[in-house]
């Protein structure tokens, strides 16, 4: 294993958003000198947010171009001692499964980018639109998010990973609570509204992640000093690949018992709830509705195409890489949850009025198949849960940006409000059919790629549970198909409601963003390849210490 | 002799100070600019007390045993000058310290400092509970500082109160140690009481607790540790924004670091042996409930002020994690954490006098919209707010995180259940001090007027906000500090 | 019989108690701090006694702090309450309540 | 048995040509439309497929001449690629798939000339072209694919188009309502056909082969019950048939059982369910009457001639598996004789021409199924191929009839069409003799196959074979005879009823929506009121071929009875060879298929005879008489007939409302439970945090101040117990510190 290369090329990826936030904040220092108005500190934000987001998507399919996914070794190495007490590291390397995500990242985060862009002439002053309000904080925070999200894929040291993960919470706080929508009272008079979702989706992450600081520390002191197989003297160490040697050797299994409790089901358990929750996993999952539904749409986009990829990927890296043995263990509840979240999510979608929750609520369902993949370890499985986290992040961000359409325009989500819009809007009744078609897994589209493998993985896994758990959360495919069709035939098909007369169809920034998107399910769909060539050499390290 | 002196220095220099500010007020009477000149000379007699504290010679105990030159209490000993000055700063910018009584504020403030640095470095009863004296005398003057205000009143009528009482149970505490060991030094106070715990008579093992528990209540009360906290959260509200959060902060700091060296050299510690009585347990006990309570009671405030004082009551229970566990990795965390939470806590309380300054409202209601209004207010006082909860990449996490890995690397089943109390709390915490950012970002603030900060209280905040956020990427520094004080380097 | 000091001690013990008990009882402030005194009074009494058989002039040198102690709090004591007098126009501690949850 | 394969045949294009004329209509075709009119949309969309009726003529030439087992094969790239699961974008033309994508692309191409007539008048040209190209490309790689997850992607996609086209006028929210219902239930069937590609991978992949001697393996010193390496298992049709070829394994996998029964039955049933998806099977049949929805020319090409039988061909393709089972042939063959009667019975009484022959389509599926249920593969193709041309014609006919009536559907408003639309009358009438299978017409040749195949099939696991399942067929097909003429009856023959006669029999209602003219620009519009006329050239010309083609295309099959060359059965016997042994016949004479051929003549005519007495020219009273008759139990049968048997009804009730019904119960759960729990936790909170302010209060407070009370006597408790709070810190100092050495000691000793 060298893990002394270093290369500069990921470093960069990661903090280039890092760089436009400072030349944004810059600016904001300078104001008070240069006088500037501030719509010139708005459009310079917009810019050098935009070019700041293009530049890390270069950058991270140049990263793409230069990976050799044949083997599971670490690629693009960059390490520096942080904290030489503590054996901390500024480590950051990616695989096949960090790649692919740090890949999704940067083209969702673009997608996100340009839907954040102004399009609205008329300017509501009660309450205007979020992309006219705060522009400079917007792009400040929107940006500090993806270095956030880029680092918690790339990082190899738990503690730099740990660090990460948390500055993602703070941006998406304000982002949706600021920007999302304003506070309102339900019929059922309760409040709800950003800030509500916002403090929501921050306590049950937080809540999360002190198990995993918790389970983080004890790992730490599980992990040496000690002597590896091949000579090695280890000392406490957050190196993931080295605790990764430690687990493959047994360290873990050998630590001493936790409140009587076997040391790597206990920490699994706690890194597990810490990542099923941002999953999120029923029944952790309330957040997510609440998040999306009042978040602004790039802000959706982004929750749903890649923070809640976050939690999966914790899993992978954490749970699998290093707690094996205790996920053949958990496997059983892991794989029943799964299922839980499936199907529970399908049926709970059905009964939606709101069609951002609807999408929500899909997305609980989708993940579910992460799990079930997750517990059920098999080499299709596991590649069909990485693939399933791909697809739901290009399909996922497409329904959010076709519910923000609709949003923008008539100022309601309500399905029912609507009827026969095919009419008016044929063009963004076209997408938002391949949008729906993509997530209810018709097969050439991407959607389609990772349930199936999922499934099909799972089937074949040993244990006879598994062939149950299937049959179960395939039922799946009749509800989906049923809720997505019936929004379909409620909202677009039927007599035109000539209350929308004055619906406009969709505009360029909205085709900007939804036709890329939409070209990359139709490409992933039927030609998959690229992302399996990415996690050929890794997954099979992966899953190598499961026990079957 | 002149060893002795030279080791109490840095106090001896402060006394100086005390009397040239006591003259100087004096002199400058109905001088206008009077109160940035006592500021300054206040300042110049901390530096260079801190100068003398860092020039100290060597280490040992002094004054047969009375006082002990050790990392620990010299590191302790230059915080508290920092939270001094700070208190002393604070006053000037504070329209809530009168003018012409500002002389005054100063040499209290002063005399509290000296008591603190005195406090840290006792190595024996009597010592310890003069010290304390001298932290207490001036803290209730300064919570009753404003004499015409009856809340300030009231604050310093509860505050005396429960300080005498608590002073007089901790006096009856150590008169029993003193009977039982025949000794008021803390060095032979563990063997001596070693030795009648052999006796095996059971009213030694009463006494020993009683008299252990009880002088532990006199500094508890100082740490407003639950369930001697009762005090705090009126104290906190009533008293003069600065000197809440000198209170807050130098006193409290104080404390903790007397109870590390009362506990581990009067009674054992883990590391040495066992302890005589479980402390480490009571103490773990005290933490969990002071951190919980803290937090839980913070949750339902109104008052920022107030929300902030139980903060600060739950913060101490965090501080008593590290004297729960007493392993010099756990001591080196306390060390850690308290110049970390010194700054956010004071940063915090800055920012709440910065907006009474402009709109003389304590609640709520005042900070909402203050994103708009006061940019930069808002924004440091929201890096304080997370920085106290406990998120990276800000200090509070770092500290936070060398407490909870001492705890769970003795690997005590009890300092886990203490740990995920702990961390559970910082959850809890969230939610509050997410409250007050949400009233600031989240809430708009319509037809409120905006605060500008006043220009010192701006680059305070800045000096304050910047090693908040430094400190939580790049703490080797402290860290190398924090071992140093704990005997690690 | 000589007075020894089983009998201090138990003297020591019930001031100590009577302390804590107007304390606990009491409302008007300046009687909370007679309470207060007879605590402290308790220790000191204790300190002395123990340094009278055998544990050494410690003891003493203690319980003569103790006194200025327990002057200078009383001192600072008083004059608050002076202070709350004059803002209140009350000593009763019960009403010294503005703050609360 | 070892197929010589051409690899490298560029069968791709067979797909590709309609995909790229979906793709140019789909996204350019509506400025085209309105710049250069009709022909820029439908020059391509016809050109297209017809140049792929082309490429797979020239592959169905190549087998032709090739060695009799010849594959033709295309692998473009690896689609899902994880071993041992390997599933390419490959195509394969096997004499099967040659057979199936010249149906699909000849009548495929005829029907888009149809469209060009028929569909000339709506705005959505552009749209329906391209959705029609789509489903070319989606049923070409279902025929075509070489893999079964491959073949779903057609299968799906087909499903797909089908919901696009009966929705295409989505403007009535009922036409809305069927696309959405054809969707959702070939999705259960797509449930049962994902579930046992699952289980045949799971099976194949864990069922090792035949342990190897230990002599056979150097180097291995663990030999007891070592088995031989997995070879890559795969979903690829070609693969598993030469997987099962090994007897071992084979037996592995049928003696296996899962859930009871054996794994190659549960795998077939699986595919089964699939199958009664698509092709509308008892119980998955109810979509496919209200697709009747759609355009007519996608009822001809979908919904009769190419997509529902899909699930036939399925079931041949995959016939060395259903050949193990003879538990899941019985199953597919009795579902299939049952669901050719059944929904014969419901044909008999529909008004609407489309819904009968939708009904009929059921029914002749169910022949087809029993033909493949009794491991008569070439004739259940067989009868899809004159089914193709017969149906088409039928549909296309009455999408004429239709057209000409100004979409008009109820058989009751039409009749005397005969002199007013001659071409389409005479098509009508060929078509309806070969369905009814009159002598010598291409129906008669394949139905009367499957009859006496049913009969004489030994594979079956029913009481008396297959004279049950025949007499069912039988029954099935004298009410097809019957009720087909009786539509041609109803719709040539008499006079006109339609002129002028709007709102009459509104009764009857149920098909009211069907005669409710479109809101928007369907054909025709403009001609109300006037009579019915011959439809264009483009459409009759297009009848003229496959009325032609439903006479004679059954020449291909002819019965081994009459000595004479079957060259259909010879074409497709390399194909179904590897089952071919398990296979048996019951082994009935001569004698018996020539009383059979005699019955089933017989039986056409009996239905061509009653339905002539009854409808012809309207004059014969009495069906209005049945209708209406006074007897309870007569009327209460029709109308249950009428009704279908309640069906719709009844799965309404059950599987809609109660999918519904949970999901407004898992929301409501998820909204006051799930979400609750963590306000709850919130409120738990807030209430400690109530609790911790208020520790002083209603802890410390009480306490204490109990203790005060006890010590101080009984007097002024109520007065005392709120009274001062500083008492009560300093009381908390005291109780405090009493607790906590009571704590310590207890702890410590």
């Amino acid at each position: 294993m060298d893990l002394t290369t270093n290369s500069l090329l990921l470093t960069w990826t990661v903090f280039t958003p890092a760089i436009g936030l400072a030349a944004i904040l810059l600016l904001l220092a300078l104001r008070p000198l240069a006088r500037w108005p501030q719509v010139f500190l708005d459009q310079a934000a917009r810019g050098i947010g935009v070019v700041t987001t293009v530049v890390a998507t270069a950058l991270g399919i140049a990263l793409w171009a230069g990976f050799d996914g044949s083997t599971a070794a670490l690629q693009f190495i960059h390490r520096t001692v942080w904290m030489r007490s503590w054996n901390i590291e500024y480590f950051v390397a990616v695989d096949g499964l960090s790649l692919s995500m740090v890949v999704l990242t940067v083209v969702v985060f673009l997608a996100g980018a340009v839907a954040s862009l102004p399009w609205w002439g008329a300017l509501d002053d009660h309450h205007p639109h979020f992309s006219k309000r705060h522009v400079p904080g917007y792009w400040v925070l929107f940006l500090l998010l993806e270095t956030g999200v880029l680092g918690t894929f790339a990082a190899q040291d738990f503690f730099l990973f740990y660090v990460f993960w948390e500055v993602m919470l703070l941006p998406m706080y304000f982002l949706i609570g600021i920007w999302g929508a304003p506070p309102r009272r339900d019929p059922d008079g309760r409040v709800r509204g950003g800030p509500y979702a916002a403090i929501k989706f921050f306590l049950y992450t937080l809540a999360g992640s002190v198990l995993m600081l918790l389970a983080m520390i004890a790992i730490y002191y599980a992990s040496g000093p000690g002597t590896l197989a091949d000579g090695t003297a280890t000392q406490h160490t957050f190196n993931l690949p080295l605790l990764a040697r430690q687990a493959r050797e047994g360290t873990f299994l050998r630590a001493a018992p936790i409140l009587g409790l076997d040391f790597a089901r206990v920490v699994f358990v706690g890194l597990f709830i810490g990542f099923a929750i941002k999953v999120p996993m029923f029944p952790f999952h309330t957040w997510l509705p609440d998040a999306h539904v009042d978040a602004p749409t790039p802000i959706s986009v982004i929750l749903a195409g890649i923070l809640l990829k976050t939690g999966v990927y914790g899993l992978f890296r954490f749970n699998l890489q290093l707690f094996p043995g205790a996920l053949d263990w958990a496997s059983y509840a892991v794989g029943v949850l799964g299922v839980v979240n499936i199907v529970y999510g399908a049926f709970v979608c059905m009964a939606q009025k709101d069609l951002k929750k609807l999408i929500a609520y899909s997305s609980v369902s989708h993940m579910g198949f992460c799990l079930l993949g997750l517990a059920a370890g098999t080499p299709q499985a596991v590649n069909g849960a990485i693939f399933q986290m791909v697809g739901h992040g290009i399909v996922s961000p497409m329904l959010f940006l076709v519910a923000g359409v609709i949003y923008d325009r008539a100022h309601t989500r309500q399905i029912e409000a609507f009827g026969g819009l095919a009419h008016r809007m044929p063009e963004y009744a076209a997408v938002t059919g391949l949008a729906f078609m993509a997530s209810l897994g018709l097969p050439g589209l991407a959607g389609f790629v990772g349930e199936v493998l999922v499934f099909l993985g799972s089937f074949a896994a040993t244990d006879p549970l598994f062939r149950v758990l299937v049959s179960i959360g395939a039922l799946s495919v009749i509800i989906t198909a049923a809720y997505y069709l019936w929004t379909m035939q409620r909202m677009f098909l039927g007599p035109f409601n000539e209350a929308w007369a004055h619906l406009m169809d969709m505009n360029w920034r909205e085709r900007i963003t939804l036709y890329p998107l939409a070209v990359v399910t139709v490409v992933l769909g039927v030609w998959p390849v690229p992302v399996f060539r990415m996690l050929e050499g890794t997954v099979g390290t992966l899953i190598g210490g499961l026990g079957h | 002799m002149g060893t002795n002196l030279w080791s109490i220095l840095p106090e001896l220099v402060l006394a100086g100070t005390l009397v040239l500010v006591l003259a100087a007020d004096l002199l400058l009477r109905g001088r206008p600019d009077r109160p940035g000149a006592l500021t300054l000379m206040a300042t110049l007699g901390l530096l260079g007390a801190g100068i003398s504290l860092a020039t100290l010679p060597g280490t040992g105990a002094f004054f047969d045993g009375l006082v002990v030159g050790d990392p620990l209490g010299r590191f302790f000993r230059g915080l508290f000058l920092v939270a001094g000055a700070m208190g002393i700063w604070f006053g000037l910018l504070s329209e809530e310290v009168p003018r012409t009584r500002f002389g005054e504020f100063v040499v209290l403030i002063l005399a509290a400092t000296m008591g603190t640095c005195l406090l840290v470095q006792s190595r024996n009863l009597l010592m310890i509970a003069v010290s304390l004296e001298l932290i207490s005398l001036p803290s209730y003057a300064l919570a009753g500082f404003r004499r015409g205000d009856r809340l300030s009143s009231e604050a310093a009528l509860k505050y005396v109160l429960y300080g005498a009482a608590s002073t007089g149970l901790m006096l009856y505490g150590m008169s029993l140690l003193y009977g039982l060991a025949g000794t008021l030094d803390l060095p032979s106070l563990a063997p001596a009481l070693g030795r009648e715990l052999a006796s095996g008579a059971p009213p030694v093992r009463l006494g020993l607790a009683m008299g252990g528990l009880f002088t532990l209540a006199g500094l508890a009360y100082k740490v407003s540790a639950v369930p001697f906290h009762a005090w705090a959260p009126d104290v906190y509200q009533g008293a003069p924004t600065p000197v809440t959060a000198f209170l807050s902060v130098g006193p409290k700091a104080a404390g903790v670091a007397a109870m590390i060296r009362f506990l581990s050299e009067g009674f054992g510690s883990s590391a040495t042996g066992q302890p005589f009585f479980p402390w480490p347990v009571v103490i773990g006990l005290i933490a969990m409930a002071t951190m919980t309570v803290g937090n839980l009671a913070a949750l339902a405030q109104d008052n920022v002020k107030r929300l902030l004082a139980w903060s600060s009551i739950a913060h101490a229970g965090y501080l008593l994690v590290g004297v729960s566990v007493g392993t010099p990795e756990a001591i080196r965390a306390v060390a850690l954490y308290a110049p970390v939470y010194l700054l956010m806590n004071l940063g915090a309380f800055l920012a709440v006098l910065a907006v009474r300054h402009r709109t003389g409202a304590e609640t709520m209601a005042a900070y909402r919209g203050l994103g708009t209004r006061s940019p930069w207010i808002a924004v440091s006082l929201t890096v304080f707010l997370f920085s106290l909860t406990g998120l990276p990449p800000l200090a509070g996490f770092i500290g936070k995180f060398y407490l909870f890995a001492a705890a769970l690397e003795v690997g005590r089943p009890f300092f886990l259940v203490l740990a995920l109390v702990g961390v559970l709390n910082s959850v809890i915490s969230l939610y509050y001090y997410a409250r007050l950012v949400r009233a600031m970002f989240l809430d708009r603030g319509a037809g409120l007027p905006s605060v500008a900060a006043p220009r010192p209280v701006a680059w305070l905040l800045l000096v304050l906000a910047v090693p908040t956020l430094v400190l939580g990427l790049f703490w080797s520094p402290l860290a190398a500090l924090a071992s140093w004080a704990a005997g690690l380097s | 019989m000589s007075v020894g000091l089983p009998h201090l001690m138990f003297l020591s013990a019930v001031l100590l108690a009577l302390g804590l008990y107007t304390m606990v009882t009491r409302r008007n402030a300046v009687a909370i701090l007679m309470g207060v005194e007879l605590v402290l009074n308790a220790g000191l009494l204790n300190l002395v006694a123990f340094s009278r058989f055998g544990r050494g002039i410690d003891g003493q040198v203690f319980g003569v702090f103790g006194v200025v102690l327990a002057a200078a709090e009383a001192v600072v004591a008083l004059a608050i309450v002076l202070q709350v007098f004059r803002a209140m126009r009350s000593v009763d501690a019960s009403r010294a309540d503005r703050m609360k949850e | 048995m070892h197929h010589p394969i051409l690899k490298d045949f560029p069968l791709f294009w067979i797909p590709l040509l309609p995909l790229l004329g979906a793709f140019w209509n789909g996204t350019q075709g509506w400025w085209t439309q309105r710049r250069f009119g009709r022909a820029a949309v439908h020059l391509p969309a016809v050109i297209l497929p017809a140049a792929s009726t082309v490429v797979a003529i020239w592959g169905f030439l190549v087998l032709w001449f090739g060695d009799p087992g010849t594959v033709l094969h295309d692998s473009l790239w690896a689609w899902l690629d994880i071993p041992p699961l390997r599933a390419e974008v490959a195509f394969q033309m096997d004499r099967l798939s040659a057979v199936m994508a010249l149906v699909v692309t000849f009548v495929g191409t005829l029907i888009h000339v149809y469209s060009t007539g028929y569909m000339k008048d709506d705005p959505a040209y552009w749209r329906f072209f391209a959705y029609l190209n789509l489903f070319l490309f989606a049923m070409l790689v279902l025929v075509l694919g070489d893999n079964l997850l491959l073949m779903f992607v057609g299968w799906e996609g087909v499903g797909l188009c089908s919901y696009l086209l009966i929705s295409f006028w989505w403007r009535d929210r009922e036409k809305a309502k069927a696309g959405m219902k054809a969707f959702v239930v070939n999705r259960i069937g797509d449930f049962g056909f994902t579930l046992g590609v699952f289980l045949l991978f799971f099976g194949l992949m864990t069922t090792p082969a035949r342990p190897v001697p230990p002599a056979d393996r150097p180097g291995s010193p663990d030999v007891a019950g070592h088995l031989e390496p997995l070879p890559p298992t795969s979903v690829t049709f070609r693969e598993i048939e030469q997987l099962l070829q090994d007897p071992s394994r084979r037996d592995l996998l049928v003696q296996r059982k899962v859930l009871g029964l054996s794994l190659v039955t549960l795998v077939c049933l699986l595919l089964f369910v699939g199958a009664t998806g698509k092709s509308a099977q008892i119980p998955l049949y109810v979509w496919l009457p209200d697709a009747m929805a759609g355009p007519t020319p996608v009822s001809a090409l979908i919904h009769a001639a190419t997509m529902v039988t899909a699930g036939v061909y399925l079931v041949a393709r995959m016939h060395f598996l259903f050949s193990l089972s003879p538990g899941a042939m019985t199953v597919v063959a009795s579902i299939g004789a049952l669901t050719a009667l059944f929904a014969a019975s419901i044909g008999l009484f529909q008004h609407d021409i489309k819904k009968v022959l939708a009904y009929s389509t059921v029914s002749q599926l169910g022949f087809m199924f029993l033909a493949v249920g009794v491991g008569a593969w070439w004739v259940g193709i067989f009868h899809l191929m004159t089914h193709a041309f017969f149906k088409a014609c039928l549909f296309l006919g009455s999408g004429s009839v239709i057209l000409g009536c100004h979409h008009e559907q109820d058989m009751r408003r039409m009749g005397g069409l005969r002199r007013l639309m001659p071409i389409t009358a005479t098509t009508y009438l060929l078509a309806t003799a070969a369905i009814a299978g009159f002598p010598f017409f291409s129906g008669f040749f394949s139905k009367d196959e499957i009859l006496w195949k049913a009969f004489d099939s030994g594979n079956l696991l029913l009481p008396g074979g297959g004279v049950l399942l025949w007499g069912m067929a039988a029954v099935a097909a004298f009410g097809t005879s019957y009720y087909m003429f009786r539509s041609y009856y109803l719709t040539f023959s008499g006079s006109y009823r339609g002129a002028g006669d709007h709102g009459a029999d509104v009764a009857s209602g149920h098909d009211a929506d069907h005669h409710a003219p479109d809101p928007h620009g369907t054909p025709a519009e403009g001609h109300h009121g006037s009579l019915p006329h011959e439809s264009p050239v483009s459409m009759t010309a297009v009848l003229a071929v496959l009325a032609a083609l439903a006479v004679i295309g059954g020449l291909v099959g002819l019965p081994h009875l009459w000595h004479l060359p079957n060259f259909f059965e010879a074409w497709l016997e390399p194909v179904f060879e590897s089952s071919a042994p398990r296979i048996v016949s019951a082994g009935h004479g001569h004698g018996w298929e020539w009383a059979l051929m005699a019955i089933s003549v017989a039986l056409a005519f009996g239905g061509f005879g009653l339905a002539r007495w009854l409808y012809r020219d309207a004059r014969n009273p009495l069906p209005e008489r049945l209708a209406r008759s006074p007897n309870r139990w007569v009327r209460g049968l029709h109308r249950v007939v009428y009704h279908k048997y309640y069906v719709d009804e009844a799965y309404d009730l059950t599987a809609v409302r109660g999918a519904l019904w949970t999901s407004r119960a898992f929301a409501w759960w998820d909204v006051q439970v799930v979400d609750r729990l963590v306000i709850w936790v919130g409120a738990i909170g807030r209430l400690l945090g109530w609790i911790g302010g208020a520790m002083d209060r209603a802890f410390v407070d009480g306490a204490v101040e109990a203790v005060g009370e006890m010590i101080s006597g009984a007097g002024n408790r109520v007065r005392r117990w709120h009274s001062g709070r500083i008492q009560a810190y300093v009381q908390g100092i005291a109780l405090g510190a009493v607790a906590l050495v009571v704590v310590a000691y207890l702890l410590a000793w």
